[in-house]
């Protein structure tokens, strides 16, 4: 277990089982026990009841999965602002595709198509031109927002596929829904290839110093752009199961997400400035986000609660990771 | 045979600069070649040819006889190539071991990395060198500058290649280690490598060089055997000047011991780092300090500059105690310090060249409505250039342009330019050339002489030896011994105590 | 969106088109609380219908928000351009009202649909149905499908929105004379956004297992239940009405989902209101009835100056297919 | 000519006349010229109609007085995207100031001092503990959102002075709105010490290399604090004369305008990653956003265009500056 993350931070082997990170995770996993036995006690057990916990576990599920593409992203020392528009982007173009009647498959295709496509523009301007990270999502989340309004033309997008809501939501294994069981395979795969993956150092390398990549012969430019399209087709994925948790396209939807996403990654303990982060952390970060959510709601406190419990959740985070560091460094 | 590379009328030009201009050179397998020349010379850009960094304007490579295009840096690694560059560059947050492995990892069965068996590799290595085993597994940003420097030896060692590059490997390494890296070099000519080595010390290659290529103002001016090498012919020939005229020497008067000391250390100490340190500098004086790499000197150094927290002992200033907890509060004291690390601590790289040079002194520098003085700071700018002579285009050419040898001039100058009562030099000429770093240490002697305390920490013994009127050792955080350099056999006694034989 | 109709022949524009009485093209300007939203793409469609049929022409722009400072920033450039009219589904009763003595010093009339502002000087409101009307149609239908008793959510867009609160308070004041044994939950607040209306309707769903039925006070919310409860597998066993449009309620209803839900026609609304402020643009007085080509009688009420379009329309699984916006 | 680059850019003096960024800057003002002129031409002249260009003028100072904060920020190598929920927190001050019925004197102070108040917070932690500042200021973002929220109740905030409307936008000299007059004072004087007081080319050198100011001495933290509370300060300015502009306070309130006064910095010609950007830069950046915007409402065009061409001109912005910066560099 321990292995997995001090190699995640430092790449060490050695400090795997002291390593700070994994008492990082190991933080976020107690703080997501006691929220969840506070809840258990001061809900009547509500918490535990079948559709919260579903629809708590969906959310959590359509956070992680572009969670996932962004902690790569930020570990290159990188961002993704568009994420929330390429969602919508996407939601619309299945949207349009189910009113023209086109296949299932083919409605999938174009999804997925346009979460990569979204992906490499803004993979391309970074690693080619070298455009900061931030300017390039500033602009195409503007972009694709504007597109997805222009192409829904003012109405709502209506003719979605069932099977999305069928597959992901309503299929349960255990009782929980097929998605969550997808993305933990998901999460354990990527975290262990990060670690033991030529490839997976390669990203955290980049993220340390990309100039270093650059002289040490690796393909920097590709890899970069090919991060950032995985990044643009997780976040398509997440769009289609967030159509299945809701099917019908706004011109707003999606508005918003990548903010959740980037607080998953950085509450997960992931560095803005790169170079260290781990797939697993932004998963419990999506798990606590939404908990945040949820208790808001089940112990009816004033929604605006949310944005300040997140506000300062992300700072500590922050504050903590960084006091483990320095303790580290001597 | 044909030789392994073969580099013909390479041209290199960055804007106006010519870096290079039809350089030639061959290297043989099994040969070391030196190349030499004064700081912006060209060697590292020619360097960073050779490894597919900057493409060349003009002119011709083969290797074994066939011409070839380094497009990249992965293009030189595949003909077997590797490099240590002038500035290394690290991954801070990866372990020393994936540094070193990156980009030629071992892998398991599985296709996963693996890390036990890297370890196995790169032990021996480390074992020749005297690197600690036990910091493979820190993360890299947690090692001295020295030690890093050491990690990218380790680095071309494990990567095997048949041309091994050293872009001054040894700027701030002291004795024993160069001695260490000396044998893995010898090691690797009898397997057949062919190595490329640039040093400003000119000794260091009489002892390991089979021939060398001078290089002056991005033009090859010759190129000598191993049985034409000398010190003198080197330096003429980089210079264009006959050395031997050089008169050097202020000679320091030694300082007076009953006059009050400029900066008095009492038994400082600091957890894990060093203990004891008593020492003190008197006006008038240039006391140095040696010690092997991560012997605790720029530790000491910096809680005198109010860097680092020292956990025990007082600083007292003229026969005052002060506290010292910023830089700034220092530098109002009058110390000034030189930090070793100049990439990372010194130079503003977007900045200008003068912009650079007067970030210390600015506020000296005021003009009418509260504007910068124009005239002031140029006049500042054109006394340094000479006095160091920069080699730069204008004034404002941004500091990145410079060679590493001028930008460790135009930082050393920032502290020349202020008012001070000690000022503490940290491997003040990492990297500059041997005319320029004569005329520094003259420098250094006639600041002295007017009545500066001078501190200079250096792994460089000849500069100790030409520029201290004493010398303290440091070994593992505690000051083990002092001479005077009036001592006999000082240089031997200096290097033994500083790996812990003999002492006071 | 935009849209600028532009009659045949009508290519004067209205700064230059002189005062030839009754050959004038007026043009008339609406601003709605957003743009891209379907509700206010209908209106819009309806209006230009109007706007073709009675020679005017028609300037529909607005912001993609909902928000006060960007819609005020459209009227004003509009006064600017010195259109005859111009006209907001107001996102504030109150943040106009400078602007609204602007255009009166300009001599540009100034109207609202939809939704009200409170200045005076506003010269007609065009109305959808009365605040009155829509809450007791919801609470009535609701009170019907619990059987009268049981927990009742309520979810709603904004907690600002002063249509919206207006429907929430006649919702209550209805409940609590017909229906007193329904225990109504907190209002929740899930803003125009259909997902996040899933979301927490969800979790109340979780929160109240007991829960018997619930009401989408917005567009946005009714669907938004409607997904949850499907999700939730209560399906008939949770009653939802709500206002809601046709395509986003249409599946629901015919999966039986809901049962009923309400809105007024939207493309008549707009119709109406390029019907009534032409009326004014040339000088015809509304009377209590008037008659409106293609709606049929409408009524005015000159004390409060505002046209009321009809009583609510209740979508249901025999007349949803009738509609598509 | 490589020369001029690298000074003008890090701020020296000497070669201000030959310098690339003032190229830069003239090639945003020929933008800017053409714009006026296409619009002058296309809109029967009501572009030049004083209602329409005292609105633009005053948008545009709005952006512009954050923007002179949000530039030292940046130059910092820092980023504050807390603009927006800051500008709507001292918005909801004055309107419960006004409510209570406080002397305007009293709420114009209680004002600044919010602006001051949450740009020390930013500071503090971003100098002082080193939490990355897109962390930070996405912490505070959601924090002071949320307080606005609960602050305003639900309601809106209607009690504004009038003062604010007739000193800023009321009051015209040369027909031109006052507050645009002092913008131009405040960007000339604040660019003018950028680079020729010590002060300002202590921030240029902070942004460049953060530990080696702490080698030459200077007091780096304080100074970074001190940044962040001149750029709340100026938020709480921008709030007033938007409170000026439209007198009424939604918990909407300034959301996006962080995106407005960072695009504006950033086409601009000002480096996200620090060393780099000039103040006059950022207010033509900021007349060109406004510009736009305007040109969109003039036009009748979808309003979704303006999110496609503000999207462009960021991306295209900072392709041009590092175009040139390339050409400088070899
Ligand atoms: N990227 C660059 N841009 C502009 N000029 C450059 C660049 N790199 C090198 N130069 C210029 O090319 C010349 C040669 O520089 P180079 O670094 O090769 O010198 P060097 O011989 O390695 O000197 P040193 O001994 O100081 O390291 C110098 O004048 C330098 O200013
Ligand atoms: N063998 C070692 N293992 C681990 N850490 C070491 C070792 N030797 C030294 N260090 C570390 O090196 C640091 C002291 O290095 P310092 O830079 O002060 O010495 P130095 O003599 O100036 O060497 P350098 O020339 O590398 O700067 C301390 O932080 C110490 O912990
Ligand atoms: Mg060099
Ligand atoms: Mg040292």
């Amino acid at each position: 277990m321990s292995q997995t993350t001090a190699a995640t931070r430092s790449g060490s082997m050695e400090s795997l089982k002291h390593s700070f990170l994994m008492k990082y995770e190991f933080i976020l996993f107690v703080l997501i026990a006691l929220i969840v036995l506070f809840l258990s006690i001061t809900t009547d057990g509500n918490f535990w009841n079948q559709g919260n916990l579903s629809s708590v576990l969906v959310s959590v599920s359509i956070v992680s999965i572009a969670a996932v593409g962004a902690t790569l992203v930020i570990i290159t020392s990188g961002i993704d602002i568009s994420a929330g528009s390429v969602l919508g982007l996407t939601a619309t173009v299945v949207a349009l595709g189910g009113q023209h009647g086109l296949p299932l498959w083919l409605i999938i295709v174009s999804a997925l198509a346009t979460g990569c496509i979204a992906g490499f523009i803004n993979g391309y301007l970074i690693a080619v031109h070298k455009v900061p990270a931030i300017i390039v999502t500033l602009g195409t989340l503007s972009i694709w927002r504007s597109a997805v309004f222009m192409l829904l033309g003012g109405s709502w997008g209506t003719d979605i596929p069932m099977e999305f809501s069928e597959w992901f939501i309503m299929t349960k294994l255990a009782g929980v829904p097929l998605i969550f069981w997808l993305v933990i395979v998901l999460v354990l795969v990527s975290g262990y290839m990060m670690n033991n993956r030529k490839w997976g150092r390669y990203i955290y390398a980049l993220g340390n110093n990309e100039e270093a990549t650059v002289f040490a012969g690796l393909p920097t430019k590709r890899l970069l752009v090919f991060i950032y399209v995985i990044a643009g087709l997780l976040v398509a994925v997440s769009a289609l199961v967030s159509l299945g948790q809701s099917p019908i396209v706004q011109s707003s939807s999606g508005q918003g997400f990548e903010l959740s996403v980037i607080a998953a990654v950085v509450i997960g303990g992931a560095s803005i400035s790169g170079g260290r982060g781990s797939i697993m952390g932004a998963f419990l970060g999506a798990i606590l986000v939404e908990l945040v959510r949820n208790a808001v709601i089940l112990l009816h406190i004033q929604p605006f609660w949310t944005g300040v419990v997140m506000g300062v959740m992300i700072i500590i985070a922050v504050l903590v990771s960084l006091s483990r560091d320095k303790g580290g460094a001597n | 045979m044909p030789h392994l590379l073969e580099l013909v009328d390479i041209s290199k030009s960055f804007g106006g600069t010519h870096a290079l201009k039809s350089v030639s050179i061959s290297l043989q397998a099994g040969k070391l070649h030196a190349i030499v020349g004064e700081n912006g010379a060209g060697k590292s850009t020619l360097i960073k040819t050779i490894m597919g960094v900057h493409q060349p304007d003009a002119g011709q490579m083969f290797v074994e006889g066939e011409p070839v295009k380094i497009a990249n840096p992965s293009v030189a690694r595949k003909l077997g190539f590797s490099a240590v560059f002038q500035d290394p560059l690290t991954y801070p947050h990866l372990s020393v071991l994936e540094n070193i492995f990156l980009t030629d990892p071992i892998l398991n069965k599985m296709g996963n990395l693996d890390f036990a068996a890297m370890e196995r590799k790169i032990k021996p290595y480390c074992e020749q060198l005297g690197f600690d085993v036990k910091l493979l597994h820190r993360e890299i940003r947690t090692l001295r500058l020295g030690h890093r420097q050491l990690v990218t030896i380790l680095k071309a060692l494990v990567e095997d290649a048949r041309l091994i590059i050293f872009d001054e490997p040894t700027a701030i390494l002291s004795a024993g280690e160069i001695d260490h890296l000396f044998k893995i070099i010898d090691y690797l000519k009898k397997n057949n490598r062919a190595v490329v080595y640039i040093s400003h010390r000119l000794e260091e290659l009489m002892r390991i060089a089979d021939e060398a290529t001078i290089l002056t103002d991005g033009r090859t001016v010759g190129h000598r055997t191993k049985e034409e090498l000398s010190i003198d012919d080197l330096l003429t020939k980089m210079s264009g000047k006959d050395m031997r005229d050089y008169q050097p020497d202020v000679r320091l008067s030694k300082p007076d011991g009953s006059r009050q000391p400029v900066v008095e250390v009492k038994q400082l100490g600091k957890q894990g780092q060093f203990e004891n340190i008593d020492m003190q500098i008197w006006p008038g004086e240039v006391l140095g300090v040696y010690g092997q790499v991560g012997a605790g000197r720029s530790e000491v150094a910096l809680s005198m500059f109010g860097m680092r927290a020292a956990d025990r002992g007082e600083v007292w200033i003229e026969g005052r105690k002060v506290k010292i907890k910023h830089p700034k509060d220092a530098i109002s004291k009058g110390i000034g310090y030189l930090p070793e690390d100049r990439k990372s601590q010194g130079v503003f790289s977007f900045q200008s060249i003068s912009n650079n040079l007067i970030s210390v002194v600015f506020r000296k520098l005021r003009g009418p409505l509260f504007s910068l003085n124009r005239r002031k700071t140029n006049e500042l700018m054109e006394k340094y250039q000479k006095i160091l002579s920069i080699k730069y285009g204008a004034p404002s050419d941004p500091i990145s342009s410079l060679s590493g040898g001028n930008q460790q001039k135009v930082v050393l100058g920032r502290w020349m330019a202020e008012d001070l009562k000690l000022l503490i030099l940290d491997e003040p000429t990492q990297g500059v050339d041997v005319m320029t770093k004569r005329q520094i240490h003259d420098l250094i002697k006639s600041l002295a002489a007017e009545g500066l305390a001078v501190l200079v920490i250096s792994s460089d013994l000849p500069e100790l030896l030409s520029v201290s009127s004493r010398i303290l050792v440091m070994n593992r955080g505690r000051i083990v011994a002092e001479y005077d350099e009036t001592q006999d056999d000082l240089a031997q006694k200096l290097l033994s105590s500083a790996v812990g034989i003999g002492g006071k | 969106g935009v849209s600028v109709k532009k009659n045949e022949g009508g290519a004067a524009s209205p700064a230059a088109s002189g005062a030839n009485g009754a050959d004038k093209q007026y043009t008339i300007a609406f601003v709605p609380k957003l743009v891209g939203f379907p509700y206010f793409t209908s209106m819009d469609k309806g209006a230009q219908k109007a706007a073709k049929e009675l020679g005017v022409k028609w300037i529909y722009q607005g912001p993609t928000t909902a928000d006060v400072s960007e819609q005020a920033k459209y009227v004003s450039g509009l006064i600017d351009q010195k259109v005859d009219a111009v006209g907001v589904a107001a996102n504030s009763p109150t943040a106009l009202n400078q602007l609204i003595g602007k255009a009166k010093g300009q001599n540009i009339k100034f109207f609202t649909s939809d939704s009200d502002v409170t200045n005076p000087d506003r010269s007609l409101f065009v109305q959808q149905a009365t605040d009155k009307d829509l809450g007791y149609a919801m609470a009535d239908i609701i009170a019907e499908e619990v059987g009268g008793e049981g927990k009742v959510g309520i979810l709603s867009a904004g907690s600002t929105a002063t249509n919206l609160n207006a429907w929430i308070g006649f919702v209550k004041e209805r409940l609590a004379e017909k229906a007193p044994k329904i225990q109504l939950l907190d209002t929740q607040f899930a803003g125009e956004d259909i997902n996040k209306s899933t979301q927490i309707a969800s979790q109340i769903i979780a929160a109240n297992p007991d829960i018997k039925g619930f009401i989408g006070i917005s567009a946005a919310n009714t669907p938004g239940i409607a997904e949850a409860v499907k999700q939730a597998g209560k399906t008939g066993e949770i009653a939802i009405t709500g206002i809601g449009i046709p395509n986003g309620v249409k599946p629901y209803i015919k999966a039986g989902v809901i049962n009923k839900a309400i809105l007024w026609d939207p493309e008549k609304l707009g119709y109406l209101t390029v019907w009534g402020v032409l009326q004014q643009l040339k000088g015809v007085e509304l009377q209590a009835e008037n008659d409106v080509p293609g709606i049929g009688k409408v009524k005015y009420d000159a004390a409060t100056k505002s046209l009321l379009l009809g009583p609510p329309l209740v979508f249901d699984k025999e007349n949803i297919d009738n509609y598509d916006f």
